[in-house]
């Protein structure tokens, strides 16, 4: 019950400790890594979930498993586009 | 005792990965913590009993996101510096957020709602797989996994769209060898990993992930040429899974007494599935694979 | 079932076939782009005649599946996305030979109407996150068609997008959190008011707004619209941002519990009068002619903001007409008006508003087809923002909201200033600014086309209320 | 009559207008033949479907053409005795301005866009007289303002684009004012179609305060076109459209359709039971008082002819509006008739202003000294509008303005026969010194800018027909007053079936 409160703490503060750099950057491929953290911070919270019914001596849920597989891969395309908008960005000429 | 203690360090290990991540003077001790962050992550989830979501997340999460960054990082090379950023407005009001979401938190219910995973379970023997989360995804909401595939297939047209050269580097001779011996074994090993899907954890997106990643080794090592958008075969398997999805989803709906969009008929489903899951493999990693090594020269095209 | 499939799937499997053979991308294109039309207005009318329609995908039964439903208002938004993305794509079409689009835009376009249509019928919290995250990607991908100069306004859209989609993803862990569903009927008025519940729905709010670009949360709305190409802005600004108002319309009346109905009323309201007052002022005062356009969507949004902040309050039939009758009738006025100043501003060669002068001399018919549209932005008669407005006026009459009234007097003179800014202009006969090339005649009538459009929607608002089922 | 023409002769009157002017968008600029022919066929055509219309009217028939529009609120043209004194008095002066705006324009720019918006202009004012209820009012007086916009602009000069930014922010800020006030009222009553005696009577006794609140808004909204002080300030600057236009809004189509409206508000929607116990038509009193004394005022220090001739047009409506306000059938007949009165004479005195604009370069009055040799006919016609403003007889001024005392005298407001008066005073003040330098000036200089455009007349023939034509209306409507054809027994007919209600 304990790891379960501390996983939930820890994904509240990955969403806060995304947001201050998401806030602060200043670099924009550091405003996307927070975004990540962000993300890493929601589905870590969404796990926690998922695990609640283990505390019960019950398997874990496997709908939020595959929500937050569905979420991981909506995030990996997202941050693969904001990289290469980046990445042209940069190698414009100024 | 010791796995809560095992928890507390994974946790306060994660918080200051992140937080260096976020905070560090430099861009590139950020990428490494932040794919450091991804590794820990993996093992998080393998410790909450999400053995798809970690090796999900080793394969996309750490290894693939941290390539991407990685390109990205190559760029700022010649980028003027950044006046330091102000710290302690936004972190004031980040402390109160976190605060916020963090009292929030602790009003969940400890006591879960079952009441879908007793669906889940009571529907798993007429799904056609036997894993559950393979089943969530490709059967009870395989609508929101077709819309995936759509949204990681955007990611890839989104960034042809923005192409920019990165010089590809002579093949190193070690890593040449190497990659060709460890290139067959990520195959073999996806080929598993989707199969296994269907009972265990383990599936498209892990399979796929993995396969990329061993395009991605041999691409940078300059074999497979004809890995190119250009090419017509490969622009078919990308889309093979989102065409083999929709076609499935098409087809079932002409079967008799089929009238919902998605319903799988109960004989075929395992076989559907499968057939979906195998396209929709080769697709993620041609996909993941194009994203990070992007198109070996680009031109333009008009309508 | 097939109506609906067909619609979304149509679009989807007609994209990845102009992705493999991009040779044939426009005859595919029309081709499906002039099936669907016919195909939305039987299902308008299947619905009409045998009233709401619901499936659960996969056919699992409620909870496990995710739910579409089409409903009046669904079936009006599907039939709006299909007419305006048959209509861009013509005007794309007509401008080929003299500045074309990048091939991509194609695929994407149509990639854009399967989301659009997806998210239009779709029930279920998480799969409206995914609808919302795809739409937010070729919404970005659309912008970057117009090259290096969208860049940064592209990367902009795209990260504010993202976090509104994290917020809003969040919102839903924690509703999900409490109750173990995601489906949103089965949760209407199961929602307590408590702690959880308020920062669940707030988080969503906000991801919400941001990605409807309500004030203060606009931000990067005019960059990203104004830099997008022409027809790319018209889709924008017509249908990309009414995608989030329509969820957060489904969480508020659908989702939220009573309690929290009138600090959300409060939020939402102050959002539009923002929305409705800065947004003007910033149409006003900005010297492009397209972020003209854009700030105008931002206070335009306003009035269905606030609307939707109404609606939560009152529960008044006058007001959900209003919001919904202000949603279409924007949709097809902003396409016009962005589908015209594209066609000014390329056949000028003039990004600034005052390079407009003489318009109506040189371009009559592209400045008649801003001017007709502007006039339903204003509100006149009988337009369908007219109808739009005086539901509202009727809706703030009864309740009484004096001072609304007069906010809404004062946006409503703001957007006759911005609108008649550019067309006094356009009577300039001192120095009109010449033509690049002669003027072509099609894509002006495919401007004017969505402008007249919206006039004519004052006059079948009987059966646009039926749809609505509000009876004023 | 057969019954479809009961139902579709309102439509086709504003459609007589409207669709010639569509087509006449589509002309080349060169199609001068085609499009004067479109243009005179559609006057002609209205002029004898308002005939016709006039007949049945007479005859007690009740036209009326309904299209569903908002929910409770159909779109309809329905013509009574006082739709058709507007409609019949905006169709005969469109015939004069259509064919003097022909030779005014002959060889300028953008005539198709000029008469196509023209001919909408009219079609929206007559859409607006045969308004059957007041939603219908609305979108029809809101289309007046797009219509005439284009045409007040027309010249396209910095003056003009400016005159036409203030025409815009007064007549939309009106006329959203006036959708507050229809939209209020809507709620409370409904929107029936207008009722001889009003309709909001049910409401008096319950809803008081809110009716008020939309009186306001509706007066205030109508007030803005009928350039009540303190909403004139678009009048005099809009005088820089081409003169055709500004006849046309002075004495039709703009500034009419606010009079015309306060008329209907006051009449057929709240009734005088309902105004008279609410004691709105004290505050509307005072402000018609007050503008035409401030009207008059202000006139008298213009130089420009045309600027006279706008404070003028100030004062003269507001003389309807008092009319209206008086609440009595006499002031009634006179307001009602000076509706029609007013818009002939200053008509005529905008034709002529133009003419001496056209023709000799013209346009302040210093330089009017010794025209009258010049060009005699447009100097009568200018000297009788004249006249007739100041109200004396025989010009039909004088009608108008002896009902206007009648009604005062007989509500007991004798104060306002020294407005009358103090206002007459002043008419003559800024009115004879012109025609005095008309006709007994010495001409001092050369003429600024002379053209001759013909060469036994002394204007164009175009140009000389039309203040001509509308010159022996004020004479016959002054002279015949008592006949069955006038203005005059026509008001009175309003009046018997506005107020047999009340009574």
């Amino acid at each position: 019950m304990l790891s379960f409160y501390l996983y939930l703490a820890t994904a509240a503060l990955l969403l806060g400790v995304g947001s201050l750099g998401l806030w602060r950057g200043p670099e924009l491929l550091r405003r996307i890594l927070a975004l990540n953290v962000i993300g890493a911070g929601i589905f870590m919270l969404m796990v926690s979930l998922a695990y609640r019914p283990v505390l019960y001596g019950e398997p874990a849920d496997s709908v939020l498993h595959a929500l937050v597989l569905t979420g991981l891969v909506v995030a990996v395309s997202a941050t693969a586009f904001a990289l290469a908008l980046l990445g042209r960005l940069l190698a414009r000429p100024q | 005792m010791g796995l809560l203690l095992f928890d507390v360090v994974l946790c306060a290990l994660l918080l200051t990965l992140a937080g260096a991540a976020m905070l560090s003077r430099q861009l590139v001790h950020a990428v490494t913590l932040f794919i450091a962050f991804g590794v820990m992550m993996a093992l998080a989830w393998a410790r909450l009993q999400a053995p798809d979501l970690a090796l999900a997340e080793a394969a996309i999460g750490a290894g693939l996101t941290g390539a991407l960054c990685f390109t990205a990082l190559a760029r700022y090379a010649g980028d003027a510096g950044y006046p330091k950023p102000k710290l302690w407005l936004p972190l004031v009001f980040v402390a109160a957020v976190s605060a916020l979401l963090l009292y929030s938190v602790f009003q969940i219910p400890a006591q879960p709602t079952t009441e879908l995973s007793e669906r889940v379970a009571e529907h798993l023997a007429v799904s056609g797989v036997s894993h559950p989360v393979t089943a969530v995804l490709l059967n009870f909401r395989a609508w929101d996994t077709l819309l995936e595939l759509l949204v990681l297939l955007l990611a890839l047209l989104g960034a042809r769209q923005v192409p920019s050269q990165l010089p590809l580097h002579a093949g190193w001779s070690l890593s040449v060898s190497w990659s060709r011996l460890l290139s067959p074994m990520l195959l073999l090993l996806s080929a598993y990993l989707l199969w296994r899907g269907a009972a265990a954890p383990g599936g498209a997106f892990q399979a796929g992930a993995l396969l990329a990643s061993g395009l991605v080794i041999l691409r940078l090592n300059q074999q497979l040429a004809w890995l190119s958008w250009q090419n017509f075969a490969v622009r078919t398997l990308v889309l093979a899974g989102l065409i083999a999805f929709v076609m499935a989803g098409l087809a079932s709906l002409l079967l008799p007494g089929q009238l919902v969009w998605l319903s799988w008929p109960v004989a075929l489903a395992g076989g559907i599935i499968l057939l979906v899951e195998t396209f929709a493999t080769l697709a993620i990693a041609l996909t993941l694979a194009l994203l990070v090594v992007g198109e070996p020269e680009q031109e333009p095209a008009d309508a | 079932m097939w109506p609906a499939v067909l619609l979304v799937t149509l679009p989807l499997a007609a994209a990845l076939l102009m992705l493999l053979w991009p040779r044939r991308a426009r005859v595919l294109h029309f081709a499906v782009a002039v099936g669907l039309l016919p195909l939305a207005v039987s299902f308008l009318l299947q619905v009409t005649v045998s009233g709401e329609q619901q499936w659960f995908l996969g056919n699992w039964g409620p909870l496990l599946a995710i739910r579409w439903q089409a409903d009046g208002l669904t079936t009006l938004l599907l039939l709006v996305s299909v007419t305006l993305h048959l209509l861009v794509s013509a005007y794309v079409g007509s401008i080929q030979r003299r500045n074309p689009l990048p091939a991509a835009f194609w695929p994407l376009s149509n990639l854009l109407l399967a989301s659009l249509q997806a998210l239009w019928l779709s029930r279920d919290l998480f799969n409206l996150y995914v609808c919302l995250e795809l739409l937010g990607m070729v919404a970005v991908a659309l912008v970057t068609l117009s090259g290096d100069k969208a860049l940064r306004p592209a990367l902009d859209y795209l990260l504010y997008s993202l976090f509104a989609s994290l917020c809003y993803l969040l919102g839903v862990a924690l509703i999900y959190a409490g109750y173990g569903v995601l489906d949103i009927p089965m949760l209407a008025g199961q929602l307590e008011a408590n702690w959880l519940n308020a920062v669940a729905l707030t988080l969503m709010t906000l991801g919400l707004m941001l990605k409807a670009a309500c004030w203060p949360l606009h931000l990067w709305l005019p960059a990203a619209h104004a830099s997008a190409p022409a027809p790319v802005s018209a889709l924008l600004s017509a249908l990309v941002v009414k995608g989030p108002l329509f969820i957060l319309y489904l969480l508020w009346t659908t989702l939220a519990p009573a309690a929290f109905l009138p600090a959300a009323a409060y939020l939402l309201a102050s959002a539009a009068l923002g929305a409705m007052l800065f947004g003007g002022i910033a149409a006003i005062r900005t010297p492009y002619s397209k972020s003209l356009v854009a700030y105008s969507t931002v206070a335009q949004l306003g009035y269905a903001t606030l609307a939707l902040a109404f609606i939560l309050r009152f529960n008044l039939p006058e007001f959900v007409a209003a919001m919904w009758l202000f949603v279409l009738s924007h949709a097809l006025a902003k396409a016009a008006c962005f589908l015209a100043i594209g066609e000014l501003q390329h056949t000028l060669g003039a990004r600034q508003v005052e390079q407009l002068k003489g318009a109506s001399q040189t371009m009559p018919l592209a400045m008649f087809a801003f001017a007709v549209a502007g006039g339903s932005l204003i509100g006149l008669p009988p337009s369908g923002g007219f109808l739009a407005k005086w539901a509202l006026l009727l809706g703030l009459w009864q309740s009484q909201q004096f001072f609304w009234l007069l906010a809404l007097v004062v946006a409503t003179l703001l957007s006759a200033a911005y609108v008649f800014r550019v067309v006094v202009l356009a009577f300039d006969r001192a120095a009109p600014t010449a033509p690049d090339f002669s003027p072509q005649r099609l894509p002006q009538y495919l401007a004017l086309l969505p402008a007249l459009l919206v006039w004519v929607m004052a006059v079948f608002s009987l059966p646009l209320l039926t749809l609505l089922k509000q009876e004023l | 009559m057969q019954a479809w023409s009961l139902e579709f002769l309102p439509l086709l009157i504003v459609l007589s207008s409207l669709l010639p002017g569509l087509l006449i968008f589509t002309l080349k600029e060169q199609q001068v033949a085609l499009r004067t022919s479109l243009n005179l066929l559609g006057v002609v055509l209205k002029l004898v479907l308002v005939y016709v219309m006039w007949q049945g009217v007479k005859a007690g028939d009740n036209y009326e053409f309904r299209l569903a529009f908002l929910p409770g609120a159909d779109l309809i043209l329905h013509a009574d005795a006082l739709s058709l004194l507007f409609v019949v008095l905006s169709s005969v002066l469109w015939l004069a301005t259509t064919i003097y705006a022909i030779g005014y324009l002959e060889n300028s720019p953008l005539r198709s866009r000029f008469f196509g918006y023209f001919s909408l202009c009219v079609s929206a004012t007559v859409g607006l007289a045969l308004a059957g209820n007041l939603v219908s009012f609305l979108l029809f007086y809101e289309l007046l303002t797009l219509a005439t916009f284009p045409l007040v602009v027309h010249r396209g000069t910095p003056q003009s684009l400016a005159a036409g930014r203030r025409y815009l922010a007064y007549t939309l800020s009106g006329g959203l004012l006036l959708m507050l006030g229809v939209s209020l009222l809507h709620l409370l009553a409904g929107s029936p179609d207008f009722t001889p005696g009003g309709y909001v009577l049910p409401l008096l006794a319950t809803e008081g305060a809110l009716l008020k609140v939309a009186f306001a808004l509706l007066i205030a909204g109508l007030g803005v076109k009928a350039a009540l002080f303190p909403l004139h300030g678009w009048l005099p600057q809009a005088m820089v459209a081409p003169a055709p236009v500004s006849a046309l809004l002075h004495a039709v189509a703009v500034v009419k359709a606010g009079a015309f409206g306060i008329v209907r508000v006051v009449y057929d929607v709240f009734g005088v039971e309902v105004v008279s116990s609410l004691d709105l038509a004290w505050p509307l009193l005072f402000l018609a008082a007050f503008t035409i004394l401030f009207g008059s005022w202000c006139a008298l220090a213009q130089q420009d002819i045309k600027k006279r001739l706008a404070y003028s047009t100030i004062s003269q409506v507001s003389y309807i509006t008092l009319g209206v306000a008086l609440l009595g059938p006499l002031a009634a007949v006179g307001a009602l008739v000076h509706l029609v009165h007013q818009g002939v004479m200053k008509i005529t005195l905008f034709f002529c202003a133009g003419n001496y604009a056209e023709t000799l370069g013209i346009h302040k009055i210093r330089e009017l000294n010794g025209v009258g040799r010049r060009m005699p006919l447009t100097s009568v016609a200018f000297t009788l509008g004249a006249l007739g403003m100041i109200g004396i007889p025989p010009a039909a001024g004088f009608i108008s303005k002896w009902y206007l005392g009648l009604g005062a005298a007989e509500v007991a407001q004798p104060w306002l026969i020294l407005v009358f008066v103090l206002s007459g005073l002043l008419n003559a003040c800024y009115f004879l010194p012109v025609v005095y330098r008309i006709w007994f000036g010495v001409q001092y200089s050369a003429w600024p800018a002379p053209q001759r455009f013909s060469q036994r007349l002394e204007t164009h023939w175009m140009l000389l027909v039309p203040p001509v034509f509308t010159m022996l209306l004020i004479l016959l409507m002054g002279l015949f007053a008592s006949t069955e054809l006038s203005p005059l027994s026509w008001s009175e007919l309003i009046v018997e079936r506005e107020f047999s209600f009340d009574d």
